[in-house]
């Protein structure tokens, strides 16, 4: 929807949005020979794999085609620069804070990832460990993985509660753990005891949030990602904008990103969603 | 003893009798169906008659190909191995764990190579020495095998391979054609003539029709499948090798769901997935046949999970059309 | 000598409870009464499943279009729940179950009349049910919120301490014992798988009770589609995904041949709860996640093999002396 | 045996008649306008070489095929059999040639699959199911329960199953389809009084067997087809023996055993304290160049275990194998070829012919490595070899190319001969020879083994027809269970000694059926 904005707005643009049958890297890679052989200008890419997608997209980029990464990256040589829909430490400090915030007096939490070679969820967690020194009394007692299935999500989050029965807390940095976990809560008849937090989108939370199984939560705005995306593969392509670090590049709208060492920017910071505005935005995304 | 019975009757060697044009058909068949692709491809997409372009579509199916030879002749002989998938992952992560002992490119593939093998001996001891149904016991070595990688690499990656470890899967021999198309046309004539024109060959025909009558007939049918096993093994080791160094990284989810892939490609090749029979041609057409069908769909942009639905189809109705062509004729007669 | 089966099941019910007493060494709270029904009733599909496919299984045939079919039965009944929220629960029950037999006929009808192996005919459809899901739901999902709560609140309602979702389990598992062992649909079965060559002299319709083996399987996977988007209060298109494999391993561990014509309800079953019971543990024994797939793997292979073992025919015996058989024939 | 009731009165007319009945498969004509009558309270015979079309007139009556042409009555009323179903509820049931059961299933379900007992409630009655299979067990003098599992039991065993099928149903018309073929002497005894207990319930029976001397002992009638054709039919009275084979042959059979110059040559295999935990115990014997060595006993004393732990599939416990005077280790049938000892089994269809492959491939499977070259198959030699063995058997098949499971059962045996004589063996075991083969053929198969001897092969054969084996062996050695009873030749090899030493008589020789 972003994408179809931007392109409306630069007007000359074409969008091809597609994907592989299985997230696998394998099928990622045919796509990308498709888009490769369609001589498209630019490919904007949200890896499943931050490393075997690299020789892939080298080989776009040796033909002329501008390669950018947004939301779950890729590895620097395999793109021009990457988008992260906001700054990897905001995040990690913003899920420890979700849990934290409703316990004021400490308590234990627990985390549930995707698949255990999601890129973003890993970067997450990492820089959330890096600040867990700032919110003392918590303690992080396991991390599963739920490998972005509904059931096994479920199963992992029951799990977490048996072998916790103090829980207090469940953090999902995926939008799949954190619906199915705020399910098993309800099932387990854990509301108000474990809460369950991460990222998640407005649509699919509304649930929870109205059962209390989920306080609150945080997301970026998906429309925005895709706008930004749509608009820095434009800048660089048709407007020669060299990616360097250090650069700031327009994308429209959303102000400017600014790259790093690694040639990576964030967006902005993530929003938090609970009982007050969850209405107001569970119809938009 | 010729005085007693009468005049001995003379039997023809050859009659073409219906089923072997059946079989002849099936080929046939197939390459008109290839055929009917490629040029409804270069119809529908202007960027698919280019040689650069194609040569990049070889890619979604050569390590596959790979592996559907030596599976083929394991579906014949009535055994399959749904672990290959998990076999390239090991094999992978066996070659990047080398790696960080500082194995170089000719360590790495004799590594990949060797792991590859103790696979297929792996699942090759639990099917001919015990016993076990090959379609159990390699059910469970597809989660053990990739089970394994994942406790060796948990949520890393190996990376860094040796720019000359990226000749197998990135590099080229003459102008487009890639090193696994090499690779590719090599295996599938070694495993036309050991199929066909070999003891061998035979051998795996006569066991896949009936092994206990092959048994009694001299086969020593445990020692051929335990080879079709170690076969296959190596070469899901072969394709370890060539993915590994086209994706220039080592994940435990490489080549997930690739087992699926494998048996439809053999089985649209016109192998009998209860054993017996099949050929090699076959599979080699039903590999372009895939391959042309995923490019040119994924030249339309098409989703891949829609893209799935015409494989499905074309699996079924490969099989289904002459079949309910031949019941419309039988009515009609 | 005749009652081999029991001692087969005997032995994997013996194997079910060493585990149980291993993860209570570790975690004493797995075998309390209140989570073991909790690990039923979180096995209850897989249940279902495994007795649907255990009829194919014994038929000679493999269904493994059965994730995909519970995953597009159950996208369906929740977009058509989205969709007319006042549709009461036994309707959409008779939906989920008519849908999966319809796509169980389909498979059926492919085997029957244009003989194709059963395992082609479910690799393909498995593929062309994922696709139609992305289809109808252009890739959506169905969220917990959309649904209406008698949807979502059918299969977790309880009723006597167990809920729904347990007793639908428990339910099929009966009808299943009952049509396994005196009805002639059972008995059809069993010999269509045993010896089909056999089951044409006897006037038994090889194609036939493999088409119904499909239907019941399809169904079954319907069923199973509304339960488990109802339970898990959300429906996309990868639900389930990979599950085939699963129901298919649960019969084997189970003891249903994969050759056809030998097995049991009681096997099935049980099958389902071992790696019902090996998937809840591990969990919350506090074992790697990056584990999980290796055991699993490995329990596979030990059961199969173990079984392989208990379902050993001693062969006749023919010398009037011979002392203690050793079993180890041929 | 007992009172002759039905008289062989032409004035009854036919409960079933099938006029002008056509069959055809793929390349052959399996049956070609037939036809045959069958009289309530008359056993008819139906003879004819193998691959006549008699088992194909079964299935065609029993609804198993459906005939390209002609009508079926039963009692004057044309009828179509579209399934099986619907002959048995027309009253016709058979024995059929293979075993037709259910090997997971009891004793019991598979008598009365798709017809048991049901209670009340629609669901199977199993007790009633028992009670009644329990009757019909003991009617045909069956030594075991109706709750034996199927698969414990032994082919014999099995094809009283069958048979006990067969009469569960109450049917007018019963088939038998070489119901003796499997069965011991007392049970072929057991059998024939059953058909005389049919006959005088008014039963048709339709009779098919090779053996002539039992269609002469129980038929009334005979039928005669040849190459799928209606050669003739009428009373058995009005015929004999020589009569009928030369209708059936085309020509006469003199079915006299080879004249054979029994002198034997040095020893070729020895054969010291096999052994097996369950099967079978102290078997020796040493066979001599230009031997035909015969193992008789009753069904079930162990030969074939025995042969088939000689020929390295079953793992004796054990026992030396000496070939010229030299151990050999033998733990496959590949190492069993290499010695020069082959083994022709008696189950043809699951352990001889590899059905799928064409007739040729299945000739040279065993030998070849001697067709090939260095491992790369050379089609042509294929062609000589498989065509030389053939012709030496008098193979009828429409090509060599064809698939060996379109053969008749006779003529497939005949390509399990000839793949292992291909090998050219020094030994050669051949398990119940001509079971199934018809009376010319089997006289082929005889002059044959005795050619083979005659050329310094070595000859085991097991078989059950006491005919055969004393006129064929130079040699007899007797099995009963699991082990060697006795070893007989000369004027000791007398019917009665080899049926007192098969079933363990030590007393006086009771009077002992021919
Ligand atoms: N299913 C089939 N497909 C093709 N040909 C067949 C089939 N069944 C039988 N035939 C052919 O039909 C002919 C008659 O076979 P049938 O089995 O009726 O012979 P038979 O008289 O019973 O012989 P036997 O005494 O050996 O049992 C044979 O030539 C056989 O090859
Ligand atoms: N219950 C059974 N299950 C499987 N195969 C059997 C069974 N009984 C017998 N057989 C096989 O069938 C063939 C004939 O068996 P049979 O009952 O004639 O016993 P046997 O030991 O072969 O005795 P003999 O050859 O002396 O008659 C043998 O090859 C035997 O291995
Ligand atoms: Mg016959
Ligand atoms: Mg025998």
């Amino acid at each position: 929807e972003g994408a179809e904005e931007a392109a409306a707005e630069l007007g000359d643009v074409e969008i091809i949005y597609t994907g592989p049958t299985d997230t696998t890297a394998e099928g990622q890679i045919e796509v990308i020979n498709a888009l490769i052989a369609q001589q498209v200008d630019a490919i904007a890419i949200s890896a499943n794999d931050t490393d075997a997608l690299v020789p892939a997209l080298q080989r776009a980029m040796q033909r002329g085609i501008t390669v950018i990464s947004w939301d779950s990256g890729v590895a620097p040589e395999g793109r021009q620069l990457h988008l992260n829909p906001s700054s990897n430490s905001l995040i990690g400090n913003m899920i420890i804070k979700l849990a934290a915030d409703h316990l004021p007096d400490g308590g234990e939490v627990a985390l549930l990832s995707a698949t255990t070679t999601s890129t973003n969820q890993n970067i997450w967690i990492e820089e959330m460990t890096k600040v867990m020194g700032n919110y003392p009394g918590i303690e992080v007692v396991a991390t599963v993985y739920g490998d972005d299935l509904a059931d096994k999500s479920y199963r992992e989050a029951t799990g977490l509660m048996q072998s916790y029965p103090d829980l207090d807390a469940i953090i999902a940095p995926t939008s799949v753990g954190i619906v199915a976990a705020a399910q098993a809560v309800v099932d387990a008849g854990k509301v108000g005891e474990v809460n369950v937090t991460g990222l998640g989108l407005p649509s699919e939370m509304a649930g929870a949030i109205e059962s209390g199984a989920s306080q609150s939560f945080a997301i970026w705005n998906p429309i925005d990602l895709g706008y930004s995306a749509t608009m820095l593969a434009y800048e660089l392509s048709q407007n020669g904008v060299e990616a360097a670090p250090g650069a700031e590049i327009p994308m429209g709208r959303m102000g400017s990103l600014t790259l790093d060492d690694n040639n990576e920017g964030a967006m902005a910071d993530p929003f938090v969603y609970d009982a007050s505005n969850i209405d107001q935005f569970k119809s938009i995304f | 003893m010729t005085d007693t019975s009468v005049q001995a009757r003379h039997v023809p060697d050859r009659l073409n009798t219906r089923a072997y044009r059946t079989f002849r058909s099936w080929e046939a068949l197939l390459l008109a169906v290839a055929i009917a692709i490629f040029i409804i491809n270069s119809f529908a997409s202007p960027y698919f008659l280019s040689a650069w372009n194609l040569s990049d579509a070889t890619f979604n199916f050569t390590e596959k190909a790979m592996i559907a030879f030596a599976m083929a002749l394991l579906i014949i002989s009535g055994e399959i191995d749904l672990s290959v998938a998990s076999i390239i992952a090991l094999a992978s992560t066996a070659m990047g764990l080398a790696l960080q002992y500082g194995a170089g490119t000719p360590e790495l593939v004799v590594i990949g190579l060797t792991v590859g093998l103790l696979c297929g001996a792996f699942n090759a001891v639990f099917v001919t020495v015990l016993g076990l149904p090959s379609i159990v016991v390699t059910i469970g070595t597809m989660s053990l095998f990739r089970g394994i990688s994942f406790i060796i690499l948990g949520d890393d990656a190996f990376r860094g391979y040796p720019a000359s470890f990226s000749w197998f899967g990135q590099g080229y021999i003459y102008w487009v054609f890639t090193v696994e198309m090499l690779l590719f046309v090599i295996i599938a004539v070694i495993y036309g003539v050991l199929l066909h024109k070999t003891n061998f060959g035979r051998a795996v025909y006569a066991i896949g029709n009936n092994p206990t009558g092959a048994l009694f007939s001299g086969i020593r049918v445990q020692r051929v499948k335990f080879i079709l096993f170690l076969l296959t093994g190596l070469m899901s080791g072969v394709a370890a090798v060539c993915l590994t160094s086209r994706l220039g990284s080592t994940r435990p989810s490489i080549a997930t769901g690739m087992e699926l892939e494998v048996v439809t490609m053999v089985v649209l090749g016109g192998v009998n997935i209860l054993g017996g029979s099949g050929s090699i041609p076959g599979v080699v057409i039903a590999a372009f046949v895939m391959g042309l069908v995923t490019f040119g769909l994924g030249l339309l942009n098409v989703p891949g999970i829609v893209m799935s639905i015409f494989i499905g189809l074309l699996l079924i109705g490969v099989i289904a059309l002459p079949r309910l062509w031949a019941m419309y004729a039988a009515r009609r007669a | 000598m005749t009652r081999f089966i029991p001692v087969r099941e005997a032995i994997l019910a013996a194997a079910i409870l060493v585990l149980m007493i291993l993860i209570a060494s570790r975690f004493a709270g797995f075998v309390a009464p209140s989570n073991l029904a909790n690990v039923f009733n979180d096995t209850a599909p897989l249940i279902i499943l495994a007795l649907g496919q255990m009829v194919v299984i014994l038929t000679r045939c493999i269904d493994l279009s059965v994730a995909a079919n519970l995953a597009l039965t159950g996208m369906a009944v929740a977009m058509i729940n989205v969709a007319m929220p006042g549709l009461p629960i036994p309707v959409i029950l008779v939906i989920a179950i008519a849908m999966g037999a319809v796509m169980g006929a389909i498979n059926g009808i492919l085997v029957w009349k244009l003989e194709i192996p059963p395992i082609v005919v479910t690799l393909g459809t498995m593929t062309i049910f994922r696709g139609i899901i992305f289809l109808i739901s252009d890739g959506k999902w169905v969220n917990s919120h959309e649904m209406s709560p008698a949807f979502t609140g059918f299969p977790r309602a309880e009723f006597l301490g167990l809920p729904v979702l347990s007793w639908i389990a428990v339910a099929c598992v009966i009808g299943f014992a009952i049509m396994m062992s005196r009805t002639p649909l059972g008995r059809s079965i069993f010999a269509v798988g045993g010896n089909p060559h056999a089951a044409v002299y006897t006037g038994i319709n090889v194609g036939k009770t493999q088409f119904v083996a499909f239907v019941i399987s399809g169904a079954l996977a319907g069923l199973t589609g509304y339960l488990w988007v109802s339970r898990f209060a959300v429906a996309y298109v990868d639900i389930a995904g990979g599950f085939e494999l699963e129901v298919v391993a649960a019969c084997v561990i189970g003891g249903i041949s994969i050759a056809g014509g030998v097995g049991s309800v009681g096997g099935a079953v049980l099958g389902a709860i071992f790696l019902g019971v090996v998937k809840n543990a591990l969990p919350v024994v506090n074992i790697s996640p990056f584990w999980q797939l290796a055991i699993s793997g490995s329990a596979i292979l030990i059961a199969v093999a173990f079984n392989a073992r208990a379902g050993r025919t001693k062969g006749r015996i023919i010398l009037k002396s011979a002392e203690t058989p050793t079993g180890g024939t041929s | 045996m007992t009172t002759q009731t039905a008289p062989n009165s032409p004035l009854t007319s036919p409960v079933v008649s099938m006029d002008m009945i056509t069959k055809t498969f793929p390349g052959v004509k399996a049956l070609d306008e037939v036809k045959l009558d069958l009289y309530p309270g008359q056993v008819t015979a139906l003879v004819g070489e193998n691959g006549a079309g008699k088992s194909t007139t079964v299935k065609i009556l029993t609804g198993i095929y459906f005939p390209d042409g002609g009508t079926i009555r039963i009692d004057g009323d044309p009828v179509t059999f579209s399934n099986p179903n619907d002959a048995a509820d027309a009253g016709i049931t058979a024995i059929h040639q293979e075993t037709v059961l259910f090997d997971e299933l009891s004793v019991a379900e598979n008598i009365f699959i798709g017809h048991a007992p049901r209670t009340r409630f629609g669901l199977i009655d199993k007790a009633e199911m028992h009670r009644n299979a329990t009757v019909l067990l003991k009617e045909i003098g069956a030594p075991f329960s109706s709750y034996t599992q199927l698969r414990e039991l032994g082919i014999a065993n099995k094809h009283l199953v069958a048979i006990a099928r067969a009469l569960s149903v109450d049917a007018r018309v019963v088939i038998m389809d070489e119901p003796t073929a499997a069965l011991s002497h007392k049970e072929i005894e057991e059998l024939y009084e059953l058909v005389e207990t049919l006959k005088s319930q008014g039963k048709a029976i339709l009779f098919i067997s090779h053996k002539f001397d039992e269609i002469f002992r129980i038929a009334d009638r005979y039928t005669v087809f040849r190459d799928g054709a209606f050669v003739g039919d009428g009373l058995i009275a009005d015929i004999d023996e020589d009569a009928l084979v030369k209708m059936m042959v085309g020509r006469a059979v003199d079915h006299i055993f080879p004249d054979r110059d029994s002198s034997v040559g040095e020893d070729v295999l020895q054969v010291v304290g096999y052994a097996h935990p369950t099967e079978f115990a102290d078997i020796g014997f040493t066979l001599k160049r230009g031997e035909i060595l015969g193992f008789y006993g009753l069904v079930g004393a162990g030969r074939s275990e025995f042969m088939q732990a000689l020929f390295g599939i079953t793992k004796p416990s054990k026992g030396v194998t000496k070939i010229n005077g030299k151990i050999r280790i033998i733990r496959s049938p590949a190492d069993a070829v290499k010695n020069g000892i082959v083994y022709v089994p008696e189950d043809r269809g699951k352990q001889g012919a590899i059905i799928g492959l064409p007739i040729f491939q299945n000739i040279t499977l065993p030998s070849i490595g001697r067709t090939s070259q260095r491992g790369f198959l050379r089609l042509a030699e294929e062609f000589k070899l498989a065509r030389e063995y053939a012709e030496r058997l008098d193979l009828r098949a429409a090509s060599l190319d064809q698939d060996v499971g379109n053969l008749s059962g006779g003529n497939q045996q005949k390509v399990v001969i000839a793949k292992w004589l291909a090998t050219q063996p020094q030994v050669i075991i051949l398990d119940e020879p001509t079971k199934g083969i018809d009376i010319g053929s089997k006289a082929a198969v005889h002059e044959f083994m005795a050619e083979l001897a005659a050329q310094g092969l070595s000859v085991i054969m097991v078989s059950s027809e006491i005919p055969e084996v004393i006129g064929m062996s130079d040699r007899v050695i007797v099995m009963r269970d699991g082990r060697i009873a006795a070893e007989l030749a000369g004027a000791d090899l007398t019917p009665e000694t080899l049926v007192r030493h098969a079933a363990g008589i030590t007393a006086t020789p009771e009077s002992v059926p021919a």
